[in-house]
């Protein structure tokens, strides 16, 4: 049987190479949208891990007083005792505070976890701001030795008016091994 | 195949229907009743007989709802009788059988600028009041309480944030035993809406709802509230309720969870402000009696009997009644390596669950006491006949 | 699309022949657009 | 030449030696089957795939109705029930719906634009034959140890990450492979369509259920690889210690939901668009009057499917969404309804002042358009984030999907079978029977599903193995319908087997004297090889269903 020789035209070539490449600078410049999207709905943003840097400039607002409530959890198999040494507390926006967790590694081994913020409502993560934190880094926990972790921060004043309740819970998940766990179920 | 039941389809007598399909002539009468009847007359009389809408709820915002949902209803009813209204004209008078002659019109800007603008307009309209309610939902006025509410599997976990109350809520035993069981289920008035402890809340107070999760997705519902949130693990997600009247208000997790998702209800106990500090004071009495507890030195037989009540309560889910467990899912009890090894292990894990499993940490959940029997249960039962005997005071130390 | 007046003068053969290189050029650039939101899912969330 | 393979590139080189030679017909025995290039083999093939799989997964759901008959456990442990949910759901939506449709396509659309086969003939033998071997292995991990996965058909994490039993990267490499078959298909469509059509048929010659399957098949593009990275990520989560969806290590179960419902919401679409095109083949033909509104149905159809992007957040407005994002969801969906309305609107217009009758597929039709109205409405309901609050997850939604799905995207098939069938078998199926099939399903499908909206609004979760006992009457109605609904199925069998080997043989080209389009104007039976010479444009023209007179 007689297989005709297909020639491909270098238009054929052009448009072949551009396509991938177009396709991709279109999927990367989503990324920048995909944030503006989020941003303005508020979609992500309900955990923030990262540490306040610069002046503080937010006014203080003494005509408003916000409750903060402290909360913490830990996950199953990860045994630390952990608490907010005050579960609550009256703050006006823009000054700066500071609370203490405190954690007591009730194994017998080294334990290494990571905490990590939620607030509610949502919204109030954006003006939450910590200029320190132990959720800034994964925490090492001796056995059976208390520890004291200090949190500063402030609340920005921009917070929306009509929120006068937040709260702040911090999850201790235990970071995972660098050696296979066991099959997850069992 | 897994998981074919042996019991015997159609066991027993238990709902009025089964009566229904045993006599016809009464099955008649239930057509009209619940087709014909519910088509006829006004809605909201036999709404609230058979329950077959929302109910109106207890707080403004289930009413809110309630009211939404009605307007939405309303508009769909209307548009549902125009739209069919003219298709069953033309079904019954454009027919080739009555000698119709198909016309050959087939486009009209007019028309379809018609019908895109006005359900616009429709729609427009609906979404003022939805709009209102949705805010209303998230109205961040100052909370006269906080109960943190935390899924299990499965279970929920209440925490009064400011009286330092946590309780566990089980399914009751008594829905348990009525799973299997026909004659105990007519027995109940809340089969499977019943739990072992309810949360107890003041009424007239404003109170605010921090839902996470211990493990997967949970969702807190209950529908007079008009309050359903997800418990995703790791994050708080808050609502909130100000109850109008006392009342027992039910109902259950509505996000799959996993084995035992339709097993894991939730009852709301709304009392008046006096009562409930009654309540609060017998609650904070029981815990200092529980921490008492723990000094106690029990015999083997008195941890046996107990252990099996909290096995049964607590462990029996996911290992089995006869501690079989789900084989792939769930790990057995019998000859288990854990249970019939090492005994500061088993306590270990039972203190402190397991990561990356369903097993739970179980320290924060029980006393000294429950979690000695417990596990003294589970190392002499099903044939794991270690002879361990585990003191309160052995957990206690242990923590 | 190949339009009336250039499928005049294509015979049978020729005229699928066309048609068949269009199809894969069209193939493969719809086959990238896929592979680009796969990997533009995973990129993500990275 | 002609004994060995079907292709149409041999075709093409057999063309350039001999004009005459290349009328051969199919092979014989299974090989036949297995080689087969050819669109109608594969799209005979693809239909009866997708029909086992309606089967299997209707067997599947008989047993979640026998469970929920009473209160109580009585036939399953729950483990199992959740098991049966999830592949109930996963079967019918990837095994049954899809590939239904897509058989749909390769038998008619190469027919309804006047093209010679597929554009890729051998990808589109690849696209059929990875799915039993997918839907086999999907099957399979019900066998396994731990049981198959029983996280629901939305497998959210963590419960289908950490909390999943193993057989889950069984069940990920299925919908991997099932994915990158409806990718494929998609491929082939839209190559086909854009490149195959004959000369001088320009792009709003085409009939509608060509645009609605070239529209579907951009959506699949879109979502199906972004189901493919979820489920990447899922198996990168159990086994390699990544935590995309795991806030131990900075993830967020909740995006998880976000990426599975930017694929999920188009998917719904992916099911039901094409199930509109089908609607408006049909409705003209037995309305004997052009189709009302051709250009405004393309327009609806094409931002139906760009909206459908933007709304997937409305499945998640009780995972803790700010109030703007809820805001924004909800006036993206209800505006929907809009275009959706254009459509139902058009085939209401399309009947007024038609000259009626009810054949079959005319009777599954007008089905269509009232219960997928219904669906609708429901719909419009559940987009109401507030409202949402009390319907999410109970079984208003469980009715309002298979409202969507079952007398929607389900019945247009039944519709399209009974449409089509004559033509490409050449028999005509018992008509009398097919009627009383078609009272017996409508009728049982309404016991089976309504009910169920007044038990979501009386409280019942979704989901669940037993419940208390206020559900139960209106379980057992909805269980009894469920019964009676699944056996007319065994009807259907009968009927299409009865008209495959039995039925009269129709003869005419126009087996439905007032239908239009390039597919009538071949015998009947459809031969093996159509269009060898494209069809001219005044053909095209007089066959168009939209412009001219009927």
């Amino acid at each position: 049987m007689k297989k005709e020789p297909q020639t491909i035209s270098k238009r054929f070539w052009i448009k072949l190479g551009l396509a991938p490449f177009a396709m991709f600078a279109f999927a990367f410049a989503l990324v920048p949208l995909y944030d503006t999207f989020c941003d303005i709905t508020g979609l992500n943003g309900r955990t923030s891990n990262t540490m306040f840097k610069g002046k503080n400039t937010s006014d203080v607002d003494l005509n408003r007083k916000i409750t903060i409530e402290f909360m913490s959890s830990t996950t199953p198999g990860f045994p630390l005792e952990f608490r907010p040494t005050v579960t609550k507390m009256e703050i006006i926006p823009g000054k700066l505070y500071t609370i203490t967790y405190i954690a007591e590694n009730r194994s017998d081994r080294t334990i290494i976890g990571q905490a990590v913020p939620s607030f509610a409502p949502g919204l109030a993560a954006k003006h939450f701001k910590k200029l320190q934190c132990f959720c800034f880094s994964n925490q090492t926990f001796e056995p059976k030795k208390p520890k004291e972790m200090p949190v500063r921060f402030f609340v920005d004043s921009k917070l929306d008016k009509d929120i006068v309740d937040i709260t702040l819970s911090y999850n201790f998940f235990k970071v995972k091994d660098a050696k296979p766990g066991p099959v997850a179920g069992l | 195949m897994l998981g074919i039941r042996i019991s015997p389809f159609l066991s027993a007598k238990n709902t009025s229907l089964f009566n229904i399909v045993n006599s016809i002539n009464n099955k008649y009468l239930n057509i009209i009743k619940y087709f014909l009847i519910p088509l006829l007359l006004s809605p909201q009389f036999l709404f609230a007989e058979y329950a077959i809408n929302l109910p109106k709820g207890v707080t403004s915002v289930s009413r809110n709802i309630y009211g939404l949902h009605m307007t939405i209803f309303w508009v769909c009813v209307a548009i549902a009788i125009l739209v069919f209204g003219v298709m069953i004209w033309s079904m019954i008078f454009h027919r080739k059988s009555r000698g119709a002659v198909a016309s050959n019109f087939h486009e009209s800007t007019a028309v379809e600028l018609v019908w895109t603008l006005v359900p616009l307009a429709i729609l427009i309209a609906i979404a003022f009041p939805a709009t209102r309610v949705l805010i209303d939902l998230e109205n961040t006025e100052k909370a006269d309480m906080t109960v943190k509410i935390t899924g299990y599997q499965w279970k929920w976990q209440y925490d009064y944030m400011d009286e330092g109350i946590s309780f566990f809520s089980n399914l009751a035993q008594s829905s348990k035993d009525a799973i299997d069981n026909a004659d105990n289920r007519n027995k109940l008035d809340h089969y499977l809406k019943e739990v072992d402890k309810r949360l107890v809340l003041p009424v007239g107070k404003r109170i605010r709802f921090l839902m996470t999760s211990n493990d997967v997705i949970h969702s807190w519902w209950v529908r007079d509230l008009g309050v359903k949130q997800d418990a995703n693990p790791g994050f708080i997600n808050d609502a909130w309720a100000k109850i109008d009247k006392p009342g027992v208000y039910r109902g259950q997790c509505a996000e799959l969870c996993g084995k035992d998702h339709g097993f894991m209800p939730i009852v709301v106990e709304a009392l008046p402000e006096a009562d409930y500090q009654t309540w609060v004071g017998k609650q904070k009495a029981a815990q200092k009696a529980r921490e008492a507890a723990s000094g106690k030195q029990w015999s083997k037989q008195d941890l046996m009997a107990q252990g099996q009540k909290i096995y049964s309560s607590t462990c029996a889910s996911c290992h089995g009644v006869t501690g079989q467990g789900i084989p792939g899912v769930f790990p057995a009890m019998v000859g288990s390596k854990i249970a019939t090894g090492d005994l500061k292990k088993h306590i270990n894990i039972v203190l402190n669950g397991k990561s990356g499993t369903a097993m739970q940490a179980f320290g924060k959940q029980l006393g000294d006491a429950d979690l000695a029997a417990v596990i003294t249960y589970e190392r002499n039962a099903f044939g794991n006949n270690t002879g361990d005997v585990v003191q309160p005071s052995t957990i206690k130390s242990a923590r | 699309m190949i339009s009336k007046e250039e499928a005049r003068f294509l015979s049978e053969e020729e005229l699928l022949k066309r048609q068949r290189k269009g199809a894969t050029l069209t193939a493969t650039i719809v086959a990238m657009i896929a592979f680009g939101i796969f990997f533009f899912t995973l990129y993500s969330n990275m | 030449m002609s004994t060995t393979t079907t292709d149409l590139q041999d075709e093409i080189d057999a063309l350039g030696k001999s004009h005459d030679n290349h009328h051969h017909g199919p092979e014989k025995g299974v090989m036949r089957w297995i080689k087969t290039t050819n669109h109608k083999d594969i799209g005979t093939l693809y239909l009866w795939f997708a029909f086992i799989m309606l089967l299997t997964g209707g067997a599947m759901a008989m047993v979640i109705r026998a469970e929920l008959f009473q209160p109580g456990l009585q036939l399953v442990e729950p483990q199992f029930f959740n098991q049966m949910t999830t592949l109930h759901g996963l079967i019918m939506v990837f095994g049954a719906i899809m590939p239904a449709f897509v058989g749909l396509a390769n038998w008619q659309i190469p027919l309804m634009i006047g093209a010679k086969d597929m554009a890729l003939p051998r990808m589109n033998n690849w696209s059929f034959w990875i799915l039993p071997f997918a839907g086999a292995m999907l099957l399979s991990t019900l066998f396994m140890k731990g049981g198959g996965p029983a996280f629901g058909w939305t497998f959210y994490a963590p419960l289908s990450t950490t909390f999943a039993p193993d057989s889950t990267d069984f069940f990920i490499f299925a919908i991997h492979m099932l994915g990158f078959s409806s990718i494929m298909g998609a491929i082939n469509v839209i190559a086909t369509i854009l490149n195959m059509r004959a000369p001088g048929m320009k792009l709003m010659d085409m009939p509608l259920f060509v645009w609605t399957w070239l529209i579907t098949a951009f959506l699949l593009i879109a979502a199906m690889p972004v189901l493919a990275g979820a489920v990447t990520m899922m198996l990168t989560d159990r086994n390699f210690g990544t935590s995309f969806f795991d806030a131990a290590g900075g993830g967020d179960p909740v995006m998880f939901q976000h990426i599975f419902w930017f694929f999920g919401h188009p998917e719904v679409y992916i099911m039901i668009l094409p199930a509109f095109g089908v609607v408006s083949q049909i409705i003209p033909t037995f309305a004997r009057k052009p189709l009302f509104g051709y250009s405004s149905m393309v327009y609806a159809t094409a931002s139906i499917a760009l909206l459908s992007f933007v709304v997937w957040a409305h499945h998640m407005f009780l995972t803790g969404m700010p109030v703007a994002g809820q805001m924004y969801f909800m006036y993206a969906t209800i505006m929907i309804s809009v275009p959706t309305g254009v459509k139902v609107f058009n085939w209401v217009t399309t009947m007024w002042r038609g000259s009626l009758s009810f054949e079959t597929p005319m009777l599954w039709a007008v089905a269509f358009v009232i219960l997928f109205t219904i669906g609708g409405f429901s719909g419009l309901m559940l987009g109401i984030a507030p409202a949402d609050i009390q319907y999410h997850d109970t079984y208003f939604v469980v009715a309002h999907f298979h409202y969507v799905l079952v007398t929607g995207a389900l019945f247009s098939i039944i519709a399209a079978v009974f449409y089509w069938l004559p033509k490409w078998c050449g028999r005509m199926y018992n008509q009398k029977l097919a009627k009383i099939h078609f009272w017996w399903a409508v009728i049982s499908v309404n016991i089976l599903f309504f009910p169920q909206h007044f038990l979501g609004l009386a409280g019942m979760p979704r989901r669940i193995p037993d419940y208390s006992l206020q559900f139960a009457d209106f379980n057992m109605i909805s269980s009894i319908g469920g019964f009676v609904f699944g056996a007319s199925f065994l009807l259907l069998t009968y009927i299409i087997v009865d008209c495959i080997r039995n039925g009269e043989r129709v003869k005419e080209p126009r087996v439905w004297p007032s239908a239009k389009g390039l597919e009538w104007t071949i015998p009947t039976p459809a031969p093996y090889h159509t269009f060898d010479k494209p069809p001219g444009k005044e053909l095209i023209l007089a066959e168009s269903s939209h412009t001219g007179a009927h």
